[in-house]
This record gives C-alpha cells, sequence and structure tokens, in this order.
C-alpha cells in the first residue's frame, strides 16, 4: 500500500496562523489587540492623567457595558454567518417593557420573552424562509421600533428597582458596568470555546450545508444565534434601563451598527465562520477607548465624525478578505 | 410562464394591490395631481436607490448615502458658491458624490475590508467633513436651476420625476444593455467565476461604488433644491429607504436579480404605502410596523418564489 | 470677575427661590472649566444655540475651559458625555438633556459632588440641579392653538405637523394645543403627522394630508421648518391659504412676510436659541457667587404679524433664528447670504 | 450474488423533488464484506439514493431495513447512530476547523459524557494512523491537499465504526496513487465485514475493486449482476441504453505551428522554471500526483499568478506582461477544476454563463450585442441539454454544466484552452460528449492544455503527455506511447519511486 506523502508542515509563527486552526479562527483577534495597544499607548500620550484616572476608567466600565453585550451578541450570529441589524430596536423593546406599568416579576421575564421571540423570528425568516439576514433584521428591526414605541411613547416610566441597583454604584470598588462586561462576555467565551456549540456554530457558519450532512442540526443552531443576539441585546436594554433608571424608546437605536463595528473590529468576519468573542473585547474597547479618548482630549464633535470614521476604516481595512463586498 | 411571473419584481404586485386598495378606499390618490405630487416625493429617493441598486447586485452596500445627500446639500447651499455659474456648482456636488463612492469602491476592493463598516466609516467622515466646512451653519445660496429642478414642473409634471426617469433610463442600460451590467451580475453571482472569466471584478464593485455615490449625490441634488436651503442632516432617512427600494424591487445581494425598473416599483410601492399611512392617519410606530411588514413579505414571497422556479 | 446679566427674556419662575451659592465657594478661582452637553447638533436651532453658547462664554475672561459634546440623540451616550466631563474635572455642567429621566442620576451624582448643574432647554425629572432655565413647551403649543382657534372662529378642520415623536419638546407642544382644542368642540384635528421639524418631511407630510382632506381651515404645526413647507405646499396645489403656526425662524418669516398679501396669517412662539448661552451665563454666575434664581423661564410672547416687518431679516438666510444675542458681525458671518 | 440475508437492504424507494421524480421504486441490497457499486448517468438518481439511506433527505414512499430493522431516518445524525457512514459527493469537511474537530463533529458526547480536547486528539490520532495519515489534529484541514482532505473525510466514517460505507464519487478528487491508498482501505473495511456502496464515474475503478454493480437509469433500478459475470460495454449498455463504441476520438494526424510557447516561466508560486509548448490542433495532457504545480502552472500560464521571469508567447506575441485579463482578450480560455465554486454562475442561466468571457473581452462601457443565435447555436454544438438558453444552470446535471463552461471559451473564440480536470464527476456519455468536444476543438486550428487525476483519461484524450513533479517538468511523452506505469514512476518523487 503506497502511503500518502505526509502533509508539509511550514514552521513560524506566521504559518501558524495559517495552518492551525485555532489560531486561523482567532487571527483577527490578536489583531485587534494589537491595535488596542497602540490606540492605549497613544491615549496615553495625548491625554495621559484624565484617561488613566479612576474615575474615568470606572466610568468607561459603565458606558461600555451594554455595547459590550450587543457586539458580544452580534458575534454569535456573525459567527454564524448572519447579520442582525434588529439588536437596537429589541434594546429599545425591553427598556420599553421594563418600564411598563407591571409587577417586576412580570415585566422582567416579559423583556426577556420579546426579545427571544424577536430572536427566532430572525433565525426563522433567515434559517427557513431563507430571507438575506440583511433584509430579514431591516424589517423586524422596523416592527420592533413601531413596538417599542407603542409601548412607551415618550421617555419616562419607572425601572425596576432590581435592576437600578445591578446597574448602579459600585461593588468592591468597581462600577456595576464591569461585572456585567465580566459576565456578558465570560458567558460568550464559554458558549464558544468551551462547549460543543461552540465548534458546532464554527461549522455551521461556514457551511451550514455540510455541517449539517455532518450530523449536526445546522438550523437550529443558526436560529440559536440570533435568539443569543437578542437575549444579549435584551439584557444590554436592561443594564441600560437600570443605569439610566428610566425607560427610553430610542435607547438603542444607535447601537444596533455599533454592535456590528464592535464585533468587526474584533476581527470577526462577516462572511461567517472565523473571529469570536475574545476579538470583540478588543473591538468594543477600540470603540469605547476612541470615544473616550477623543471626548477627553476635547476634540470638538465636528472632528470626532471625521477622527472615528477614520479609525474605523483604518481599523477595518487590517481585516482583508478572500472576498470583497458585504 | 412561470419563470416569467416569479421574475417580476415583488413590488410589482405591492404596486397594484396598493392601487386597488386605494382605488376603493381614497379614490383622490389615484388622481393625477396626486400622483404628480407622489412622482416628485419618490423622484429623489428613487434616485438614491438606482445607485443603491447597483453595489446590491454587486453583492455590496452602500450606507454612506445619507451622508452624501447632507454633504452635496450642504456644498450647493454654501454661500462661497455666488456668483459662479450653477453648472459649476453642480459639477462640484456630483463630483463630491463620485469621489465619496471612489473612496468606498477603493476600500472595499483593494483593502477589501467589510462594505458595511467601510461606509458607515466614509458616511461618519464625510458628516463631519459637511459640519467643518458649513461652520454648523448651512447657507441658502442654492442657484435657482437646482431649486427648478427640485420642485419645477413643466405643465404638470414635476421636473424632478423627469430627472428620475432620465436616471432611471441611464441605469436600465447600464445594467441590462452594457457589458458593465453583465459584469455586475456575474461578479455579484460568484466572483470567484467572474474572475476566471476574465471579468475585471475588483474594477466592476469600484465602478458599482462610483455609480452609486453619483447617484446619490444626484438625489441629494434634488432634495436640495426641494428644500431650497441648507439644511443639515438632509436624507438620513434614505439610508435604510433606499435598501428597502431596492429589496422590493427584487435585487438581493448577488444573484442576479433585480434592476432598473424594480428598483423603480419598489420606491414606487414605498412612497404610496407611506403616503397612503398618512392619509389614514397611521401614527410613527404603525407606518414603522406596516413599513417592516412589507419589506419582509415581499422578501418572502421572492425568496419562495426562486426556490420553486 | 463679571457682573453677569441674563438676557431680558428671562424671568425668575413662579416662587423660585435663590440657589446657595456658598456651596460653590470651594470652586471659585476664576479660572473654570464648563461643560455642555449637547442633544444633537442636526439642525439650524441647535447650530445657532452653539455658536450662541460658544460665543457667550468667549466673553467671560473667568472661563478657562469651555468643552462641548453632542450625544446624538442617544442618552446613554449623553450620560457617558457627563460622566467624561466629570472625569476632567468640569466646575460646571450645562445639559440640554436627552432625555427627562435617563440622564437624572448621573445629574445628581455631578450635583452630589459639587459641581454646578445648570439644565437648560428642556427639563429633568430631578431636584438636585443647581439652575434651570426653560422655555414653556406646553405654552408654546397653547398659544398656537389658541391662535388657531380664534382665527378659525373656533371651529374647523385641523391638520398637525409634529415633530419627533418621542421627545419631549414635541409632546409638551401638542399637549399645550389639545388643550385649547379640547374647550372647542367645533374643531376637529383630522390628521397628524411626524415631520421631525424638518422642511423635506414638513413637505410630504403636508402634501398628503392637503390631498387627502379637500377642507382643511388650519394647520398647527409642532414649529422648525415644517409651517414653511405647508405655505409652500397650499400655493403650490392653488388652495387658500388658511391659518397656520409657525416658529421664530428667518425662513418662516420670509414665506410669511411674502403671502401676507394674500391674506395669510401666523404666529411664531418663541423657543429661543441663546437659553444655552444663559445657561453658560448662569453657571458663571453661580461660581462667582452672585444671587441667582433656581430657575428662570422665558417671558418672551409669541410674535404676530406686526412684529414681522422689524424682525425679519432678508439680508440673512433662512437658517438664522430670530432674537440671536450674537452680534450682527458675527451673524452676517453665519448667516450671510 | 450472495446467498446470505442482506446487511441493509432498500424496497421500491421513491423520492421527488417537484416534478422531478429523482428516485422510482428503487431497490438495492448490500452484503456484509461486498463492495457493491452502484452506477448510472449523471442524474439517474445515486447521490439521491445515498442521501436517502444517509438521512439527508427523507422518501417519499418505500422502505430501508437495516439488519432487518426498518429505518426512518429524520437527520444525518440519525443514520450515523444507526452505523451508515457516508462520504458525500460534495465534500462534508469545514475547512476553518481542525482534523479533529472535524472527526468529531456532532459525536463530542459519548454516553453522555463530553469527550475531553487530550482525548479528542488521541483518538484522531489513532484514526488517522489506521489509514497511515500522519497529520497533526489541530491542524486546519483547508490547508490540507484535496487528498488529505478526502482521507480526513474517510478516517470520519472509521471513526464511527459504521457498519455501512457509503462513498459517492470518493476519487473525484484524488489522484491515482491516492485511489491505490483509498482501495487498499476499502478492502480491508470490507474484511472486517463491512458493507460498501460505492459510486464512481470510472469504469475501471468499479471492475477494480467491486463485487457487485447495480445500475440504475432515470431513477429506476436496472439490475444488479456480479463483477465477475459482467463487462464493461454491458455496464455502459445498461447505464446509457445503448453501447458506447469508443471512448476517445482519434488523435490529431498532422499539427499545426506552435501556438502557445513558454520558456523557463517562473512564477511566485512556481518557482522552478517552466518550459512547454503546445502547436495548434494538439492536446497536450499534465500528469502527476496531487499538488505538484499543475494549478500553479495553469495559472501562472492564465495570468492569475503573475510571471517573475521568463516568457510566454501566443501565436508569436508576447504575454508574459499582461494581466489574466487582457491575456483573455488575446486568446487563453481557462476551466477552472471546481465548476460550482469557481466556474459556474449558478443562478444566472445558460446565456449569460456562456456570454461571460465574450463579454469580458469587451470594453466595460460597450454595447452587449444580441447573442442569442450564437448561444444556441453553440447549444446545439455541444449537445447541451437544455429547453433553451433561458434554463438556470443549477438545473442542469454536471456533465451538461462542464458543456456551459467549455462553451463559454468557444464563444470567446479562445485559441489556447487551458483545462483543468474537464470530466470530474462527469458520467460515460458526457464524458465521451467533452472528449469529442475538446478534440473538434483542437481540431479547428487550437491548442489545449489539460490536467486530470485520471491517467487513462490522459493517455487517451492527448496527443502528448508532460509529467510534472515538485513544480518541474521531468518527463515528455506522446500519448500514444505512454503507459500509466511509466508515467506514474516519472511522477512519483524520486526517493520512493527508487523504493518502488
Ligand atoms: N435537492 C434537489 N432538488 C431538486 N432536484 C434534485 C435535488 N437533488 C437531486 N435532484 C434531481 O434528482 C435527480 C437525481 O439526481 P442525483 O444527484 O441523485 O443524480 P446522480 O445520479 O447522483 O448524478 P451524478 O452522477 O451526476 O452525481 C436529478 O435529475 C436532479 O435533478
Ligand atoms: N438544491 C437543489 N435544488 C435543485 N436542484 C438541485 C439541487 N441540488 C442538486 N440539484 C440538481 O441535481 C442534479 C444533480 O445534482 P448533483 O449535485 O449531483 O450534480 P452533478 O450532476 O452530480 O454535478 P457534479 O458532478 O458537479 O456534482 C442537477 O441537475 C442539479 O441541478
Ligand atoms: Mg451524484
Ligand atoms: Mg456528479
Amino acid at each position: 500500500m503506497s502511503a500518502l506523502p505526509a502533509e508539509p508542515v511550514r514552521a513560524g509563527l506566521l504559518a501558524r496562523f495559517r495552518q492551525d486552526a485555532f489560531w486561523y479562527r482567532q487571527r483577527g483577534a490578536v489583531l485587534s489587540f494589537a491595535v488596542l495597544a497602540a490606540m492605549l499607548a497613544l491615549v496615553a500620550a495625548v491625554v495621559p492623567g484624565t484617561f488613566y484616572s479612576a474615575t474615568n476608567l470606572s466610568n468607561l466600565a459603565g458606558q461600555l457595558a451594554p455595547l459590550f453585550l450587543v457586539s458580544l451578541g452580534q458575534t454569535f450570529v456573525l459567527l454564524g454567518a448572519g447579520f442582525d441589524l434588529s439588536v437596537g430596536a429589541v434594546i429599545s423593546l425591553s427598556s420599553a417593557i421594563l418600564t411598563l406599568d407591571l409587577a417586576d416579576p412580570v415585566k422582567i421575564p416579559l423583556a426577556f420573552a420579546a426579545a427571544a421571540t424577536v430572536g427566532l423570528v430572525n433565525g426563522w425568516g433567515c434559517v427557513h424562509l431563507r430571507v438575506h439576514p440583511i433584509i430579514m433584521t431591516l424589517a423586524t428591526s422596523s416592527i420592533v421600533q413601531g413596538l417599542a414605541l407603542i409601548l412607551l411613547p415618550t421617555p419616562g416610566g419607572a425601572a425596576p428597582g432590581l435592576l437600578v441597583q445591578l446597574a448602579s454604584g459600585t461593588f468592591m470598588g468597581l462600577p456595576a458596568g464591569f461585572y456585567w462586561i465580566v459576565a456578558g462576555t465570560a458567558a460568550a467565551i464559554w458558549l464558544v470555546h468551551g462547549t460543543t456549540y461552540g465548534v458546532r456554530l464554527y461549522a455551521t457558519g461556514q457551511n451550514p450545508q455540510a455541517a449539517w450532512m455532518s450530523g449536526i442540526e445546522a438550523p437550529r443552531i443558526r436560529i440559536l444565534t440570533y435568539v443569543i443576539s437578542s437575549l444579549m441585546a435584551a439584557l444590554a436594554g436592561a443594564y441600560l434601563t437600570g443605569r439610566l433608571a428610566s425607560g427610553d424608546p430610542n435607547v438603542g437605536s444607535a447601537l444596533g451598527l455599533d454592535s456590528v463595528l464592535g464585533a468587526a473590529l474584533g476581527g470577526t468576519l462577516l462572511s461567517g465562520g472565523v473571529g469570536g468573542p475574545i476579538g470583540t473585547i478588543a473591538g468594543v474597547l477600540i470603540i469605547g477607548v476612541l470615544n473616550n479618548g477623543l471626548n477627553l482630549a476635547g476634540v470638538s464633535p465636528y472632528y470626532q465624525f471625521v477622527v472615528k470614521g477614520s479609525m474605523l476604516v483604518l481599523a477595518v481595512s487590517l481585516f482583508r478578505r478572500k472576498e470583497a463586498g458585504l | 410562464m412561470k419563470r416569467i411571473l416569479t421574475a417580476l419584481p415583488p413590488a410589482l404586485w405591492g404596486l397594484a394591490a396598493v392601487c386597488v386598495f386605494a382605488a376603493f378606499t381614497q379614490p383622490q390618490f389615484l388622481s393625477l395631481p396626486f400622483l404628480m405630487i407622489l412622482l416628485r416625493q419618490a423622484a429623489p429617493l428613487g434616485i438614491v436607490a438606482l445607485g443603491q441598486t447597483f453595489v446590491v447586485a454587486n453583492r455590496s452596500l452602500d450606507l454612506s448615502v445619507g451622508a452624501t445627500i447632507a454633504f452635496v446639500n450642504l456644498i450647493v447651499a454654501h454661500a462661497m458658491w455666488n456668483g459662479y455659474p450653477p453648472a459649476l456648482v453642480i459639477a462640484i456636488a456630483l463630483s463630491a458624490g463620485l469621489v465619496i463612492g471612489l473612496v468606498n469602491g477603493v476600500l472595499v476592493t483593494v483593502l477589501r475590508a467589510s462594505a458595511v463598516v467601510v461606509t458607515l466609516g466614509t458616511a461618519a467622515i464625510i458628516t463631519g467633513i459637511g459640519f467643518i466646512y458649513s461652520g454648523g451653519a448651512p447657507g441658502n445660496a442654492m442657484p435657482d436651476i437646482i431649486k427648478w429642478l427640485g420642485r419645477g414642473r413643466i405643465g404638470m409634471v414635476p421636473v424632478s420625476g423627469l430627472v428620475w426617469a432620465a436616471f432611471g433610463i441611464v441605469a436600465f442600460v447600464l445594467l441590462r444593455r452594457l457589458t458593465l451590467g453583465r459584469y455586475i451580475f456575474a461578479a455579484g453571482d460568484n466572483p470567484s467565476a467572474a474572475t476566471y472569466s476574465g471579468i475585471p471584478v475588483n474594477t466592476t464593485l469600484l465602478i458599482s461604488h462610483v455609480l452609486s455615490g453619483l447617484f446619490a449625490a444626484s438625489g441629494g441634488l434634488l432634495l436640495s433644491g426641494l428644500v431650497g436651503v441648507g439644511s443639515l442632516n438632509l436624507g438620513a432617512d434614505y439610508i435604510l429607504s433606499s435598501i428597502a427600494a431596492v429589496i422590493l424591487g427584487g435585487a438581493v445581494f448577488g444573484g442576479g436579480a433585480g434592476g432598473a425598473i424594480g428598483t423603480m416599483l419598489g420606491t414606487a410601492l414605498l412612497v404610496m404605502v407611506l403616503n397612503l399611512l398618512t392619509v389614514f392617519g397611521v401614527d410613527q410606530p404603525g407606518k414603522l410596523i406596516v413599513q417592516g411588514l412589507v419589506i419582509a413579505v415581499a422578501a418572502v414571497i421572492y425568496q419562495q418564489g426562486r426556490r420553486g422556479g | 470677575e463679571t457682573e453677569v446679566t441674563l438676557h431680558s427674556g428671562l424671568g425668575p419662575a413662579e416662587g423660585a427661590t435663590l440657589v446657595d451659592v456658598s456651596k460653590y465657594e470651594a470652586r471659585r478661582d476664576g479660572a473654570y472649566t464648563i461643560g455642555f452637553s449637547n442633544v444633537f447638533t442636526g439642525n439650524s436651532w441647535v447650530v445657532q444655540l452653539l455658536e450662541e453658547a460658544a460665543w457667550r462664554a468667549e466673553q467671560f475672561p473667568e472661563i478657562e475651559r469651555y468643552i462641548v459634546t453632542d450625544a446624538n440623540f442617544d442618552p446613554s451616550k449623553q450620560v457617558a458625555d457627563v460622566e467624561d466631563m466629570l472625569a476632567q474635572g468640569v466646575d460646571a455642567i450645562v445639559i440640554n438633556p436627552t432625555s427627562p429621566v435617563a440622564i437624572v442620576p448621573v445629574l445628581e451624582k455631578a450635583y452630589d459632588a459639587g459641581v454646578a448643574v445648570i439644565i437648560v432647554a428642556a427639563d429633568a425629572e430631578t431636584d438636585k440641579a443647581t439652575v434651570r432655565i426653560l422655555a414653556d413647551q406646553v405654552k408654546f403649543g397653547r398659544d398656537g392653538g389658541e391662535f388657531l382657534a380664534e382665527a378659525m372662529g373656533n371651529e374647523g378642520k385641523v391638520i398637525a405637523l409634529r415633530g419627533i415623536a418621542g421627545i419631549s419638546v414635541d409632546t409638551d407642544r401638542w399637549a399645550g394645543a389639545e388643550e385649547v382644542f379640547a374647550k372647542h368642540p367645533g374643531i376637529e384635528v383630522v390628521g397628524e403627522v411626524y415631520a421631525q421639524w424638518a422642511y423635506d418631511q414638513g413637505r410630504q407630510a403636508c402634501e398628503s394630508l392637503a390631498l387627502a382632506h379637500p377642507q382643511i381651515d388650519g394647520v398647527w404645526s409642532s414649529g422648525g421648518a415644517m409651517t414653511q413647507a405647508c405655505i409652500e405646499v397650499f400655493s403650490e396645489l392653488g388652495r387658500d391659504l388658511v391659518p397656520m403656526t409657525g416658529e421664530a425662524n428667518n425662513g418662516f418669516f420670509g414665506a410669511w412676510k411674502k403671502n401676507q398679501d394674500a391674506g395669510f396669517d401666523s404666529i411664531a412662539p418663541q423657543n429661543p436659541t441663546w437659553m444655552v448661552a444663559e445657561g453658560v451665563a448662569a453657571a458663571v454666575a453661580v461660581l462667582n457667587g452672585q444671587e441667582i434664581y433656581a430657575e428662570y423661564k422665558v417671558v418672551a410672547e409669541p410674535y404676530t404679524s406686526k412684529d414681522l416687518d422689524t424682525l425679519y431679516r432678508p439680508d440673512l438666510n433662512d437658517s438664522y433664528w430670530v432674537g440671536s444675542i450674537l452680534p450682527d458681525d458675527k451673524l452676517k458671518q453665519l448667516y450671510g447670504n | 450474488m450472495a446467498a446470505t440475508a442482506p446487511l441493509i437492504e432498500v424496497e421500491s424507494l421513491s423520492k421527488s423533488f417537484g416534478a422531478v421524480r429523482a428516485l422510482q421504486d428503487m431497490a438495492l441490497a448490500g452484503h456484509a464484506g461486498k463492495v457493491h457499486a452502484v452506477m448510472g448517468e449523471n442524474g439517474a438518481g445515486k447521490s439521491t439514493l445515498m442521501k436517502l439511506l444517509s438521512g439527508v433527505f427523507r422518501p417519499d414512499s418505500g422502505s430501508i431495513r437495516l439488519r432487518g430493522a426498518e429505518m426512518a431516518f429524520h437527520h444525518p445524525r440519525d443514520a450515523q447512530k444507526a452505523g451508515i457512514s457516508t462520504i458525500f459527493q460534495e465534500f462534508s469537511l469545514l475547512p476553518n476547523l481542525s482534523v479533529a474537530e472535524n472527526l468529531f463533529l456532532g459525536r463530542e458526547r459519548e454516553g453522555g459524557r463530553r469527550l475531553g480536547a487530550a482525548e479528542i486528539r488521541r483518538r484522531t490520532r489513532e484514526a488517522l494512523a489506521a489509514l497511515d495519515l500522519r497529520i497533526d489534529p489541530d491542524r486546519r484541514v483547508g490547508s490540507l491537499s484535496v487528498g488529505h482532505q478526502q482521507m480526513v473525510e474517510i478516517a470520519k466514517g472509521v471513526l464511527a465504526d459504521a457498519s455501512v460505507f457509503i462513498f459517492d464519487e470518493p476519487t473525484a478528487a484524488l489522484a491515482s496513487h491516492e485511489v491505490e491508498t483509498l482501495f487498499a482501505l476499502i478492502r480491508r473495511l470490507a474484511g472486517n465485514g463491512k458493507v460498501i456502496f460505492y459510486i464512481s464515474h470510472r469504469l475501471s475503478e468499479i471492475f477494480a475493486i467491486c463485487d457487485d454493480i447495480t445500475i440504475m437509469k432515470d431513477g429506476r433500478f436496472v439490475r444488479t449482476v456480479a463483477t465477475v459475470e459482467t463487462d464493461v460495454d454491458e455496464v455502459i449498455q445498461g447505464m446509457v441504453g445503448r453501447p458506447i463504441e469508443e471512448l476517445f476520438e482519434p488523435r490529431a494526424e498532422t499539427l499545426g505551428p506552435v501556438l502557445l510557447k513558454a520558456e523557463a516561466l517562473v512564477g511566485e508560486a512556481a518557482p522552478k522554471p517552466l518550459s512547454l509548448e503546445i502547436r495548434a490542433g494538439e492536446i497536450v495532457g499534465i500528469a502527476g500526483l496531487e499538488g505538484q504545480g499543475q494549478q500553479e502552472l495553469m495559472r501562472l500560464i492564465a495570468g492569475f499568478a503573475p510571471a517573475r521571469a521568463g516568457v510566454l508567447t501566443l501565436a508569436d506575441r508576447r504575454i508574459e506582461g499582461l494581466s489574466a485579463r487582457r491575456r483573455m482578450a488575446a486568446g487563453i480560455g481557462f476551466v477552472p477544476e471546481n465548476r460550482k465554486d469557481d466556474g459556474l454562475f449558478l443562478s444566472l442561466d445558460i446565456g449569460a454563463n456562456m456570454a461571460t468571457a465574450e463579454i469580458a473581452r469587451r470594453r466595460l462601457f460597450g454595447w452587449v450585442p444580441g447573442m442569442g443565435a450564437r448561444t444556441a447555436e453553440i447549444m446545439r454544438q455541444l449537445a447541451v441539454k437544455a429547453p433553451d438558453a433561458r434554463t438556470p444552470v443549477v438545473d442542469l446535471s454536471g456533465g451538461n454544466q462542464q458543456k456551459v463552461v467549455l462553451g463559454r471559451w468557444l464563444m470567446a473564440g479562445a485559441r489556447v484552452l487551458l483545462c483543468e480536470e474537464p470530466t470530474r464527476g462527469v458520467d460515460v456519455g458526457a464524458k465521451r460528449e467533452i472528449y469529442r468536444q475538446l478534440r473538434n476543438f483542437a481540431g479547428q486550428g487550437r491548442g489545449v492544455l489539460v490536467t486530470s487525476r485520471e491517467l487513462p483519461e490522459l493517455i487517451g484524450l492527448c496527443d502528448r503527455l508532460l509529467v510534472i513533479r515538485d513544480g518541474e517538468l521531468v518527463a515528455e511523452t506522446m500519448a500514444h506511447e505512454a503507459s500509466e506505469d511509466d508515467l506514474l514512476r516519472s511522477a512519483l518523487p524520486v526517493a520512493e519511486s527508487e523504493a518502488a
């Protein structure tokens, strides 16, 4: 029997990123941590005292918690080769539900159930009805935003006391937002890297058909990514409602696309199957440091637009992909 | 026969349904003056959506159209152009759109960065430059010809409607009669196969983005003419509306479907539905819900049709 | 130290008390950092407000740093902005709240930290504010409603052009108008559309409503550029102009003046752009330890047709909001045709 | 035929896709220890049958019995649990997962316990070792050669300890020596009492390894015969419904002038200088083991990889400096190996698919001429089986799809066609058709350069053969003098060929 020649193995760090499956999928994360490090150094040079002050870092944690949560959720959807534009509206919806005139034990589960339903509808539409994710979630986003405005036409209402407590103040010297971030990130990393669901998600994101033929419930896995994303959005909504101690039917609108930015800047490819929550940590921090650094440096809002836009384009240009397009 | 039926854009059926509905409930809606007004309302969005069609057919996306419209508006309204020939002002505005499209195109093709992120980034940059350029205080030195384009009429017919039709013809020819269109649909369907057939895939995508920028600038010009003054944040709602119109017109990302006519019908459907909702006193949330439902239903029907055919 | 005088269009609110300025003694070093947290930079009203506030800040030698942030309508971004300002050690925060409740916790945090908190233009539901400078938005709507009722002879069909759904400025104005309409059973609101205070959307809204309703006897508008758009729609459709409410904007004044001969009449309630500038001035007053009330209201009455000739500035463009505190050369530079 | 009870048995199985009746009243019986071939033309329903056995589709009617028990699979996993392991026609490996992750995908748990990473690695190594493979379990599958990928796919079945193995065209992407490795494995599996269903369009393989042959046509069962009791002609007659006298066309009698000439051409991925020439009327074949630089050579000539040094002339015109697009305009045509990923526009129709290369030669803003007549003519010439040019190419069988890609270059008037694996996954009838078209093409004074993993195909189709080894052209023979043995000997690496 003439055996096949052994597969050539190239040595070196760079080859590792091509040949080792784990590092191949995480190469974007490595890059974005490098970008983050560069930015932190830059900030240290420009606004050293204020940025690295305890107050500021603690503020930063509070500010970034919602973006962390939605971006992590979005990461799941992107890994499954989907796209969820509706998270912003889901945040608004959960904020609206959480400030309804209902008992806390009713409305808190209700908010998450509503979010899960939106996720299921998104997943169902994309997976079983085969509507393009951008189109599907654009449509549901519009519908969900409408519902949020019906439930809560103007900002206000009373946030559940529990959420206000959980989202404000400090615990062991660290701000509440920090714990939300740690909890969300740990859960996401565990799901992706610590469970069988994670491998199956990577498989499904690359090629749902092949994954299915390998005996995996690919459709269910893809639908689940939308549910996770919606639930994370609801969690972000809960945090925001607690932090702002009130509801707002528009509170999530900016976070929809920002969540994609957070995940994409972290090296998760929009084509699916490459990237992950570890990179998203760096991606979100890049956005946060950028916003915060520009504010601290006293850059005028006009110039902030230009600087932020350029940084975005620059950072994302580092993640060169196989094919151009979406 | 079935092939032909499923090839028709979903917007056509939607439009027919809406017209029948209007005929029974709001007959004045279908009166000529109102239709002319609808035409004028639809024209700027229609042109932007035509531009969006190129990128969507090419499996990309342009989220910077809103910022482009606002930027064009700031340019043409700026006092700096007092005394210059209007043609120059228009040329400069259109060149701005062209440059924005070019930048998007280069970033998307050469750096192969995600179009979603890139065009969001360029949108932020353009918005910032617009603010800096106008000092936040938009002028109102708009040449009359632009106002005429935006609100003028020839007889009963709005000039902007005619401009839209002209752009429709241009887009139709580009997409369905010229090599470029074949390149776009081929590269949108399978970039790899397109490369191996000798199609200049990158150039094609670049041109799609340039066209989108150019069309967005043209739409912005009409909208500016309609508004008549500089106005910050003009056209922000055109980003999602233009995508919605393209989807209603039957184009999906790549896949060889959709085109100029579909997008024009899609725009008409969108504008018609929103007006009808206004007339029925449906409030903002209701409009959002109906708009979402219309998009979802169109996409589902279209997708089912494709699978069967 | 400068003696701060507030704009004459402001008056202490009913029952307003004096601020206990001794609380800010620790900060009275004559070198202040003042932050202004803005809602959104997207229309000419806000832009003029920014210009006026910046100009007013320049006039005070004791302001060492003047910081502006833009929340882009996002309450959580505004919370972050305020936090960032606190991290920079501001002495006073002037804020135009995105939401009456969302920013309360962070404002209270600022207040408790001894920072002067000046709430301007829209209210926030907290006691922990040093000074408030507010325009009465309900009155804005009510004044418009009353004008309409009278001009229509207390009966007829009205369409309403609203601003942005869910923004308190708009809901308050509409509440004022509804209050009036409720008193006159002959008045019927036949259509109501949100047009974001913008010209292009106001135009579309007015067009659909005008065509759907053959009879319209009055137009109530939440202000902005929507009324101007609606006048043009009516003229274009060849319909008789009906009474419409407006706002004190130069573009609208121009349209009003142009159509006066055709029998058009209107009213222009004020929502002065200089409120934020006065907020900055109030902050300086507080920090300087000057006597100041805890709440001011805009006492300016709406403009009517008799004010038109004196206030309309044909030499400035449509983006100019009437009643600016900016010096004339600055206005010409910003809005000159 | 075996007298024992079959291990797996299929009776009156039917399956329709909309109006297409892919399978009707199909019968099949697999006996332990036997290798059972399933044969039929493209679209005969072989893959559909196997997908029913492996739970990908559910039958409309009929029964599947495994060891006498009726089976109802709702999901591929059900079939895998029942002990049916399938190597699908289209790869089901995930390129960005590691070898270990691929092998254990969907079976990370065993008896309710999750397998640890270390254990998965160990068992992956064992499964690979059983196939004589030395691959790092953490290695990304996408970075392996196609041959190794196929082996990993098979290792998956071995690992599952299945009792029925289905191989749907496993050799379509393998080179001859890899096929040998595979066959050894299949024999070993059969020896262990497994049932093996084997699908291939390569008749020689069927006769080399299979015990029984089931022939099907148009979704129906034709007959099952023992391999020893039949011959090639009979099988073809059963599949196609008519005998095929001669698979290959006669070779060229006279050759024209040199059309394409490469002199010491060097590219980034092809660092060793390559020289070759193709004459008008000639079909030249490139033989070699998997991954010896065939692809790099083809793509270097086509212009998808820039030339670093050397000269390339097409009919006396230097083209090494031109881009791929320019070269195509100058008369080079390129048919990539992976038809579905790199060749076809699946949602476009035949007309659009055929026209691309011709249109690609035109100016960006040029007017598209009417091409209906020309398309119809080429469709007729190539005998493409489709109602008209508006038919979407997804609806075509593999052979017809391949014809569409060939037609693309006929339409563009290519003078030299670079053709990778022209008959991959194509049935005998269509193969013959494609050979005839390639010969026709050459006959019109043009040249063809072909790579193929099937040596008999290269020998039968070509006029002259070049052997590539480790990026170098090491041997040249006239096809009529060539033998598989000689070719293989020159193709093997020096060390191994000495050993052999
Ligand atoms: N998923 C599907 N949807 C619709 N029709 C299908 C599908 N799969 C197969 N068919 C149809 O079923 C018939 C049998 O196809 P099948 O793939 O089983 O052929 P095959 O014998 O495997 O061909 P080949 O030799 O080319 O692999 C074909 O006519 C095809 O059109
Ligand atoms: N999902 C599907 N929907 C519709 N038709 C399908 C589908 N999958 C396969 N087919 C049809 O099945 C037939 C054969 O399918 P298959 O994928 O086996 O092609 P093939 O002829 O074997 O090609 P290849 O040799 O390249 O694999 C083709 O006619 C194809 O159009
Ligand atoms: Mg098959
Ligand atoms: Mg096949």
